[in-house]
């Protein structure tokens, strides 16, 4: 069997399996087996992925299958994936499986939020396999859907008011990207023949400069909301607020991944021309988006929305590396996503502990927690530190790769914007060592705090395989930087052999 | 290949030390860690030793080869930017090696002693380790983006180990502050990096640094504001250089850095972190002279004041540790200016050597004056110059080596500082009267502030003490010992045949129009000290009185502290974060919020529309078939 | 005769609607109803204006009365109409007129130029039951469908529910 | 063409009729009159339907059928619509429509 | 004329025989048996809906009035599937003492709309056309008033049929106008002759409105809630489902081959009332917190989503609707089996009253949940492909902008969705709906709503069999 075929079927399996068990602890133990699965078999794939590039398969895109769905629409069940997806694969693999043991001690209606949490996770796996940009889309709108559940049902503080905040902006988002990815079906035939489709053969065509420029637009914006692109960012602080702790790991690290992944997998990938064109539009949002979020979060006092904040800035900067378009700055913008994805789901990981222990996230009621949980006080210096881009963990090499790349560009605009957007790693470092000064440094601020308990083994377990994931990616990046720069290849090339007004 | 390979353990060691004792440490017993790191620390240094060794007096008939012993690919931007890791070995970053291994053995060996019984024993040490691979990274390697990344462990580790008391709330901030200054000041190396990657390509030192490089071919024609290229990109590289070594006006964490343990101190704020600013600049030099220019001025007046600007701040402070940190400082100016002023080649290129020179010999010296003063406060619990008087009956060993220090310091003649120090101000001369001027000044205050602190703190009168004093423990005397012998006898390494700019060595003679000056204002320093605070007098009381608001201000290191804080906390958390947030919460989210609201409110308001009435129902449909007929009638057609 | 046809068709009708007595306005709808038979007559459409006379006339209008006795006391009579919708209906139907007259009238409307078909009750009969084009057995039918489901919705709606008592 | 008399002047009778049999639903108080207002509107219909057939195409009978059929058709309508008349009277005690607005908004 | 042909009515003729047999049972039935009238009736029109899936030949008859396709024949199935659903669910409904009385009437009178509407899809004239159309109304009215001593629903009863009259007044009108001017009521005919002058455009307009008032659409809607609220819940269900579809279909049909001419014409006139549709239904259905009536607005503005696939005018859209409305049928019938279901047990039917529901009845709460996700068009419940090929025809007519404007309208409607579904999933409660069990045939129902909910998007062929049938219909 194919094993992207596998990668969808697992979770869907693990939900079945989920829905059959007796209590919460049936449910939980399901849901950690499959997704135990579910990473080993990322491993296969990600192993089979190098052995089969090492052999010299040259394709875009490798394990394709495709599937006739809907003949006379010509939608197929196209699945396929390149260096890129493996490794937003692989994300989602590690984050799904922390995210389950973070959630570990969850007794409300326990069965459900597993499901919904795989569900979610399910569509994330599809749409990163997905070639086809029906599918593709279906799987976008699947993704979005579980989370207002997730949020509203097991969240915390507003929760039914962020949660509808966050899938409606969300799915205003999609309503961009279906008249996108309509667009790009009528113009995907513009010499005759059937319309399709399927991205790796609209990639081969030129789409007509002037859909290019109608439609770019749509499909930016929409998949740049789910990427927290300014101004269209708010969803993000409220709802990662109110989520649950498995559900801020797995949205602000996989979810909003998918934003940034679309954006370049359609809109730009697509509509090379509509790209180049309007770059500069969205570079400016995008700057403004890391720096203003960086901004915003030193004056947060929520540990999630400093997060939340946080997750603008960086995801911000995934868009920004899009948008330079050479390689460098891609490869940045990829590993960037993946780094972030970590970090961040990390944080939300230790955030959620941290709240289960002292009940509050204002970080003036709580003060130097350092004292009494020291592992999750360590590991929450480690997300940190990798957030602020210390080398040897994953941010690092994630910025420096974008600025590299962006710096490299020969407009002067680019590289005025690159020192801009490079100056936000001062900014984080002030944030997160303020976070980190008054919540775990210092003298004990509330006395109730100092007979808390250290992390139990779960809870080790998910920070752990967060950690060691970070800092892999921070040591040794040559592989996953040389395998996502071979995928970027192409779509490089495409967006290259149009010449820049 | 050449059969320094082995250095790889210079720096693997520490590595693997951090990690042993940073995981495994919490379940043995404190002590295993101090010995291990030690150990590990020995055997480093041992190894470094024998590399200089080896580097040193090697065959090199046509000067010093540069060796990359070992190399890997790390991370490839695009063809030709890769990052590598690596080890790279000429003169500076052997005798880097030398020094950081020294001075990190002995804090090593010391902090047994010092930091006997603390909680956290063990973080201590890994966190030594881990600075100490961090820095030997940083020297070793071979290409800026590779100092890039150690540059920044090295800061990390910084603020580690001043955070080390982390229940204090002045050691948070104060490691706060040391590291968003410093990693400001790393932005500016970063875009420099950056600059300098996009004019040439590579960031191999190797590439850069080779004379008459081609690679800077296209840099001439760009600029940016007026300024050229190359200018930016060396005064941004400096500006990294100059937060890491507390250049003025990034100076200010330094001082506050001294909330950390006092090895520590002695370690990183003395000997070796800081003077990687020097070390850039070193590593540098030859693009920064011969493609900015305008940058080495810069870099020279800035050590100059910064020189100058410390040493008279020294004058006022009386916490012990400040009054180092502030000499630290003004010595670090004295290497930046050297570099400032140097040419390239041979007798030009004096000035770097004697920069070179000086961040060795200061290195031993001044680590042996923190050391000192650890083993002081070790002894009175106290960080303040008045809580003190009269040590040196408790503490002879302490007592000797500080007063070799401080002598060594003032540039009494015959000692190490002496022969460094004189060579800046040699190179000085030639170069720049006014910058000559303005260090000659300096080393008279040096002397002076030294010996204040010296005969506050070992003559005058006995203070109360809680209990006695008394010496300190052997594995805190014996590091003092090995670098006060080290601070003697460090001036007569042959510097100007190993460490120069070009590489090759170069004879020079003692300058005596400059030496005997220079001694004598150094004595005068010495004098004054003695006459003021060898008893306790109302002289400096009196003294600091009538300079009033001067005195003031410079007690108060002219109030840095409170700009940077107003910028900081007002400015940036008042004036652009809050309002930030605000308008995040208030315009943007309000507006998306507000879409959903109207959407709602239009929904109220239009309730009306479904009265229930079947005639307004009725209306409602004809109205509506008659607007369209129109509409289709006389609008389409 | 058409004229005099239209004026009391025009304004039988306009009385059947603002008259304020609800057996009066169901007289002006008879009048209305065999003026429009008359019209039938002219246009020598007997079988439809007999059809009119007994169904519409006779039907309706007796049905209509019946449901005012059922419902009102015969001198009942009504307040004004609510002045909203008395603007709504009158401005509505001003439109209206003027908009579908101008339609119409701009209209040349051109006539079939296929033979006439005699309309006598033969033809009439012929073509109720034949099933070709033209046929209308098909319709016949399916009225006789609707006619007997409205009839059963009739009774549903009125028949007294066995267990209680209404006023009727 | 029958007497002289123009297709016109037919449609201007029916449309008037139409529209007064609108104004007569809008306006009219009564859930009978309304009822009646209903009929005109058929009416005028049926005379549309009728004078067109005779007037342009009297080839064939389609309009007068037509017509026909919504006799039979107005009156099952009307027949339903009087048995809920006689309904809401026996509920709400009076036919006045304007009290027919329980549900709304 | 043959007798055998008379298998291209089947449909009609089948439901015919069903209504006179009960008819027929109803007056050989004792007083104490006529529930068994129910299980009867259910048993007698599954047959009638399983042979109605047999295929059989298609061809006009009575010279062009009535036309049976593969595509009117596939229309008529999925309206009879969705009765036979409507009547599942009524079920527990009926057997209530208070409509002892009236189980016959109920199955009779639902059954002759249905034969209306058989007719009606089947039309090939404007006559047929027009007494189908009335057949599947008139009838509903007295269905609507079914709880005659409800006042809501004497009130329901009553709005139907004044507004349908007046209605099918306006709607003759512009019919007198179309025979006017082309002299002919057959489709056929008529086709021929459509041109796009002031006359005929007059006409048109006055027919879309009569329809517009069937398919509820703005401003042709407002009878709409009042009378859904009012009536019995298993009649609005089929008011909303069967008699929309019908509608929908017949609109669809008239529109693409009778004023196929025009099309130019009319594409603006629909572009404008989908928005309007959709804009008003959604706003409309945010703040309701009866289900019946929030229901409503919503199918309001499901009503506004064909007529993007109308504007699709081809092929496509032919295919769109009725893939649309057939998911809609399984969709709709699935929330109101719901509603009706809770109805029946605890006489719930305000949204808030649902607060809790998940406590109680987690099955029915994932069943509405369900539904209202397909009715937002969430994937991979079949209302999102329905939602899709919608967009798509109309997107491939070059209404991106429609498109976007739909989409957006969409989310609003997953709003208010949501609403309901946080009522029962987060919002407490003390006093939930109590657990219940519904009937076997209400279970039957939901099932089938579900699965065909579930099943319909992933099964393709469904969709490329109707492509294939409206191929042939339209060429």
């Amino acid at each position: 069997m194919n094993i992207l075929t596998l990668l969808v079927l697992i979770p869907v399996l693990t939900m079945v399996v989920v829905l059959f068990t007796k209590d919460y602890k049936g449910a939980r133990l399901a849901s950690a087996i499959g997704m135990g699965i579910e990473l080993i078999a990322t491993v296969y794939l990600v192993l089979a992925y190098l052995a089969a590039r090492k052999t010299g398969m040259m394709h875009e895109m490798l394990f394709t299958s495709d599937f006739m769905w809907y003949p006379s629409l010509n939608i197929h069940f196209a699945f396929g994936v390149d260096g890129i997806a493996v490794a937003m694969i692989g994300l989602t693999s590690i984050v799904i499986f922390a995210g389950i043991f973070a959630s570990w001690e969850l007794q409300f209606l326990t069965k459900e939020f597993f499901v919904s949490l795989i569900l979610l996770v399910t569509a994330v796996y599809g749409f990163f396999i997905s070639l086809d940009l029906f599918t593709m889309f279906l799987f976008y709108e699947l993704a979005l859907i579980p989370m207002y559940l997730l949020i509203g049902l097991w969240g915390t503080g507003p929760k039914e008011k962020s949660a509808m905040k966050l899938t409606l902006m969300l799915m205003a988002g999609s309503a961009l990207i279906m008249v996108g990815i309509l667009g790009l079906y009528y113009n995907s035939a513009p010499g005759g023949g059937p319309l399709t489709f399927n991205i790796i053969e609209i990639s081969k065509i030129s789409i007509p400069v002037a859909a290019q420029r109608f439609f770019f637009p749509f499909a930016f914006v929409g998949f740049g909301i789910l990427g927290a692109l300014f101004p269209f960012h708010t969803w993000s602080p409220d709802g990662h607020a109110s989520a649950p702790t498995a559900v801020s790991m797995l949205h602000a690290g996989v979810l909003m991944k998918l934003g940034g992944y679309g954006c370049f997998r359609v809109a730009m990938f697509l509509m090379p021309q509509a790209a180049q064109e309007m770059a500069w539009i969205f570079i400016i949002l995008t700057t403004i988006s890391v720096v203003y979020g960086a901004f915003s979060a030193i004056w947060q006092t929520d540990l999630k929305f400093i997060n939340a904040y946080s997750s603008v800035s960086h995801c911000g900067l995934v868009i920004f590396a899009l948008l330079m378009m050479n390689e460098t700055a891609m490869d940045g913008a990829i590993l960037q996503m993946i780094s972030h994805g970590l970090m961040t789901a990390l944080f939300f990981a230790l955030i959620g502990m941290i709240y289960g222990r002292t009940h509050t996230r204002d970080i003036r009621q709580m003060g130097g927690l350092m004292k009494v949980i020291p592992f999750l006080a360590v590991v929450y210096m480690i997300a940190g530190f990798a957030s602020l881009g210390l080398p040897g963990l994953s941010g690092f090499v994630a910025e420096m790769t974008v600025f590299v790349g962006s710096f490299q560009h020969q407009d002067m605009f680019h590289r005025v914007v690159t020192v801009i957007v490079a100056s936000s790693i001062v900014i984080t470092a002030v944030y997160i060592l303020k976070v980190v000064g008054v919540l775990l440094l210092g003298p004990l601020k509330d006395q109730h705090h100092a007979d808390l308990e250290d992390a139990k083994w779960y809870e080790k377990l998910s920070t752990v395989t967060l950690v060691l994931a970070v800092a892999a990616i921070g040591i040794a990046p040559l592989w996953l930087s040389d395998t996502i720069v071979a995928s970027l290849k192409p779509i490089v090339a495409r967006l290259a052999m149009v010449i820049p007004f | 290949m050449t059969g320094y390979t082995y250095t790889v353990f210079i720096i693997l060691i520490p590595l693997v030390m951090f990690l042993v004792t940073g995981l495994l440490g919490m379940k043995w017993k404190p002590i295993i860690s101090g010995l291990l790191g030690t150990i590990g620390m020995g055997t480093s240094w041992t190894l470094s030793l024998i590399t200089a060794a080896s580097y040193f007096f090697g065959h090199h008939a046509e000067g010093f080869q540069t060796i990359i012993p070992f190399e890997m690919k790390w991370l490839q931007f695009t063809d030709s930017l890769i990052i590598k890791m690596g080890i790279l070995l000429d003169p500076i970053s052997v005798m880097m090696l030398v020094v950081i291994t020294t001075i990190s053995f002995m804090v090593h060996l010391y902090s047994i002693g010092y930091m006997h019984g603390e909680v956290g024993f063990q973080r201590f040490y890994a966190f030594l380790s881990l600075f100490t691979f961090s820095m030997l990274g940083l020297v070793i390697a071979t290409n800026i983006f590779q100092m890039y990344i150690f540059w920044e462990l090295v800061g990390v580790s910084s603020f580690l180990l001043i955070g080390f008391y982390y229940q204090k709330p002045s050691a948070v901030a104060a490691s706060k502050k040391a590291f968003i200054v410093t990693r400001f000041a790393d932005l500016g190396f970063l875009i420099g990096i950056l600059i300098l990657s996009f004019i040439t390509g590579t960031f191999d030192f190797g590439k850069l640094t080779e004379p008459g490089t081609a690679i800077f071919g296209s840099a001439a024609s760009m600029s940016f504001m007026g300024i050229s290229a190359m200018t930016w990109a060396m005064t941004l590289i400096f500006i990294g250089g100059a937060g890491k070594s507390a250049m003025f006006p990034l100076h200010i964490w330094l001082p506050d850095a001294m909330e950390g343990p006092t090895p520590v101190s002695a370690l990183i704020h003395a000997a070796t972190m800081v003077v990687a600013g020097v070390f850039l600049v070193a590593r540098m030099f030859p693009v920064i002279h011969f493609q900015a220019p305008a940058a080495q001025e810069i870099i020279g007046y800035v050590g100059g004041f910064t020189s100058l600007f410390a040493a008279v701040i020294a004058i006022t402070q009386y916490d012990i540790k400040r009054v180092l940190a502030f000499s630290t400082l003004s010595q670090l100016g004295y290497m930046m200016l050297a570099l400032g002023v140097s040419g390239y080649g041979g007798e030009e290129g004096l000035g770097y050597m004697a920069s070179m020179f000086h961040l060795f010999t200061h290195a031993m010296f001044k680590a042996l004056l923190f050391l000192g003063a650890g083993s002081i406060i070790h002894a009175v619990h106290s960080n303040n110059m008045y809580d003190m008087g009269g040590l040196r009956k408790y503490l002879p060993i302490t007592h000797i080596t500080f007063l070799i220090a401080c002598l060594t310091i003032a540039g009494v003649p015959f000692l190490s500082g002496f022969f460094s120090k004189d060579e800046i101000l040699v190179a000085a001369l030639h170069h720049n009267k006014l910058l000559f001027a303005v260090e000659f000044i300096v080393a008279g205050l040096t002397a002076f502030y030294m010996f204040r602190l010296y005969f506050c703190v070992f003559w005058g009168k006995d203070r109360h003490y809680h209990h006695t004093p008394h010496e300190s423990p052997l594995t805190m005397t014996i590091p003092l010992m090995f670098l006060a012998v080290a601070s003697v006898f460090a001036g007569y390494l042959p510097f100007t045949e190993l460490v120069t700019s070009d590489k090759l060595g170069f004879e020079s003679e003692m300058n005596y129009m400059v030496a005997v000056p220079s001694v004598l204002i150094g004595l005068l320093g010495i004098g004054l000290a003695w006459i003021l605070y060898k008893k306790e007098s109302e002289v400096p009381a009196k003294l600091a009185k009538s300079w009033g608001i001067l005195y003031t201000a410079t007690y108060n290191k002219f109030y840095f502290d409170e700009i940077y804080l107003f910028v900081t906390r007002k400015i940036i958390f008042n004036y652009i974060s809050r309002p930030i947030a605000w308008f995040d919460r208030h315009i943007i989210d309000a507006f998306m919020v507000g879409i959903g609201l109207t959407t709602e409110k239009v929904s109220y308001k239009i309730k009306g529309m479904q009265s229930g009435q079947l005639q307004h129902y009725a209306f409602a449909f004809v109205a509506g078939t008659l607007a369209l007929a129109l509409s289709m009638i006389y609008l389409m057609m | 005769m058409f004229y005099l046809f239209s004026g009391i068709i025009l304004i039988c009708s306009l009385l059947s609607i603002t008259t304020r007595r609800i057996l009066r306005a169901a007289v002006y709808l008879l009048c209305v109803l065999l003026a429009t038979a008359g019209l039938y007559f002219m246009l020598n459409y007997q079988f439809m204006a007999a059809v009119q006379l007994t169904l519409y006339a006779g039907g309706i209008v007796v049905l209509i009365i019946f449901s005012i006795l059922l419902t009102h006391h015969i001198s009942h009579r009504f307040q004004h109409p609510n002045l909203t919708k008395l603007i709504m209906g009158i401005g509505a139907a001003t439109v209206g007129i003027g908009l579908v007259l101008t339609t119409i009238l701009s209209h040349s409307f051109q006539a079939g130029t296929a033979p006439e078909l005699p309309v006598d009750m033969t033809v009439i009969g012929n073509q109720l039951l034949s099933t070709g084009k033209n046929g209308y057995v098909l319709p016949f039918e399916l009225i006789s469908i609707l006619l007997l489901a409205a009839m059963i919705a009739a009774i549903v709606v009125a028949k007294k529910e066995k267990n209680k008592n209404s006023e009727i | 063409m029958i007497q002289g008399i123009p297709l016109e002047h037919f449609l201007v009778v029916s449309t008037i009729m139409f529209f007064i049999g609108v104004c007569g639903f809008i306006i009219r108080r009564n859930l009978i009159t309304m009822l009646m207002a209903i009929e005109l509107i058929l009416n005028s219909v049926n005379i549309n339907f009728v004078v067109f057939n005779r007037y342009l195409y009297p080839d064939q009978l389609q309009g007068q059928f037509f017509s026909l059929f919504i006799v039979g058709i107005a009156a099952a309508e009307a027949s339903v619509a009087i048995a809920l008349i006689i309904n809401i009277y026996r509920n709400v005690k009076n036919i006045e429509v304007e009290n027919v607005n329980e549900m709304k908004f | 004329m043959d007798l055998g042909q008379f298998i291209l009515m089947r449909h009609e003729l089948l439901l015919t025989v069903a209504a006179l047999a009960i008819l027929v049972a109803e007056i050989f039935t004792s007083e104490k048996n006529k529930s068994k009238l129910i299980n009867f009736a259910l048993v007698l029109f599954a047959l009638v809906t399983f042979i109605g899936f047999i295929p059989g030949e298609t061809g006009n008859l009575f010279g062009g009035s009535f036309q049976s396709s593969q595509l009117t024949v596939f229309m008529k199935n999925v309206l009879n599937l969705a009765v036979l659903i409507v009547f599942l669910q009524a079920e527990g409904w009926l057997r209530k003492p208070e409509n002892a009385d009236k189980i016959s009437e109920y199955f009779i009178l639902t059954l002759s709309t249905l034969i209306g509407m058989n007719f009606m899809v089947s039309a090939g004239d404007f006559l047929i056309f027009y007494i189908g159309l009335e057949t599947a109304t008139i009838p509903i009215a007295g269905l609507a008033a079914f709880d005659k001593y409800k006042s809501e629903s004497a009130e329901a009863g009553i709005k139907l049929i004044l507004s349908s009259a007046l209605s099918s007044g306006i709607l003759l009108f512009g019919l007198s106008m179309i025979y006017g001017a082309t002299g002919s009521i057959y489709f056929a005919d008529i086709a021929t002759k459509v041109a796009p002058n002031a006359l005929i455009a007059l006409g048109f307009v006055f027919f879309v409105s009569g329809m517009g008032f069937k398919i509820s659409l703005v401003p042709f809607h407002f009878w709409t809630a009042d009378v859904y609220e009012g009536a019995p819940i298993n009649v609005t269900s089929y008011l909303s489902v069967v008699s929309k579809g019908a509608a929908a279909f017949i609109f669809t049909i008239v529109l693409f081959t009778v004023f196929k001419n025009i099309v130019e014409l009319w594409k603006p006139m629909i572009y404008t009332l989908a928005i309007a549709t959709m804009t008003i239904g959604n706003l409309f259905a945010m703040r309701q917190n009866n289900i019946k009536r929030f229901l409503a607005f919503s199918s309001i503005a499901q009503a506004g989503f064909i007529l993007l696939g109308i504007l699709g005018a081809g092929e496509l859209g032919m295919t769109a609707i009725v893939y649309f409305v057939l998911v809609y049928v399984f969709t709709n019938l699935g929330a109101f089996g719901v509603v009706a279901a809770i109805h029946n047990a605890s006489g719930v039917e305000t949204i808030s009253g649902y607060n809790g529901l998940y406590q109680t009845n987690p099955k029915l709460s994932w069943l509405m949940t369900i539904s209202l996700f397909s009715l937002a068009g969430i994937p991979p419940i079949a209302g999102f492909f329905g939602k899709f090929f919608l967009f798509t025809a109309a997107a491939g007519s070059g209404y991106y902008i429609l498109v976007l404007i739909a989409v957006l309208n969409a989310t609003i409607s997953l709003y208010y969705y949501l609403l309901v579904i946080k009522a029962i999933f987060i919002e407490k409660n003390e006093q939930p709906i109590p657990e219940f069990r519904s009937s076997n045939s209400m279970r039957i129902a939901l099932v089938m709503c579900i699965t065909g909910v579930l099943v319909t998007g992933f099964a393709s062929g469904v969709f490329e069999y109707i492509r294939s049938i409206s191929k042939l219909f339209l060429n």
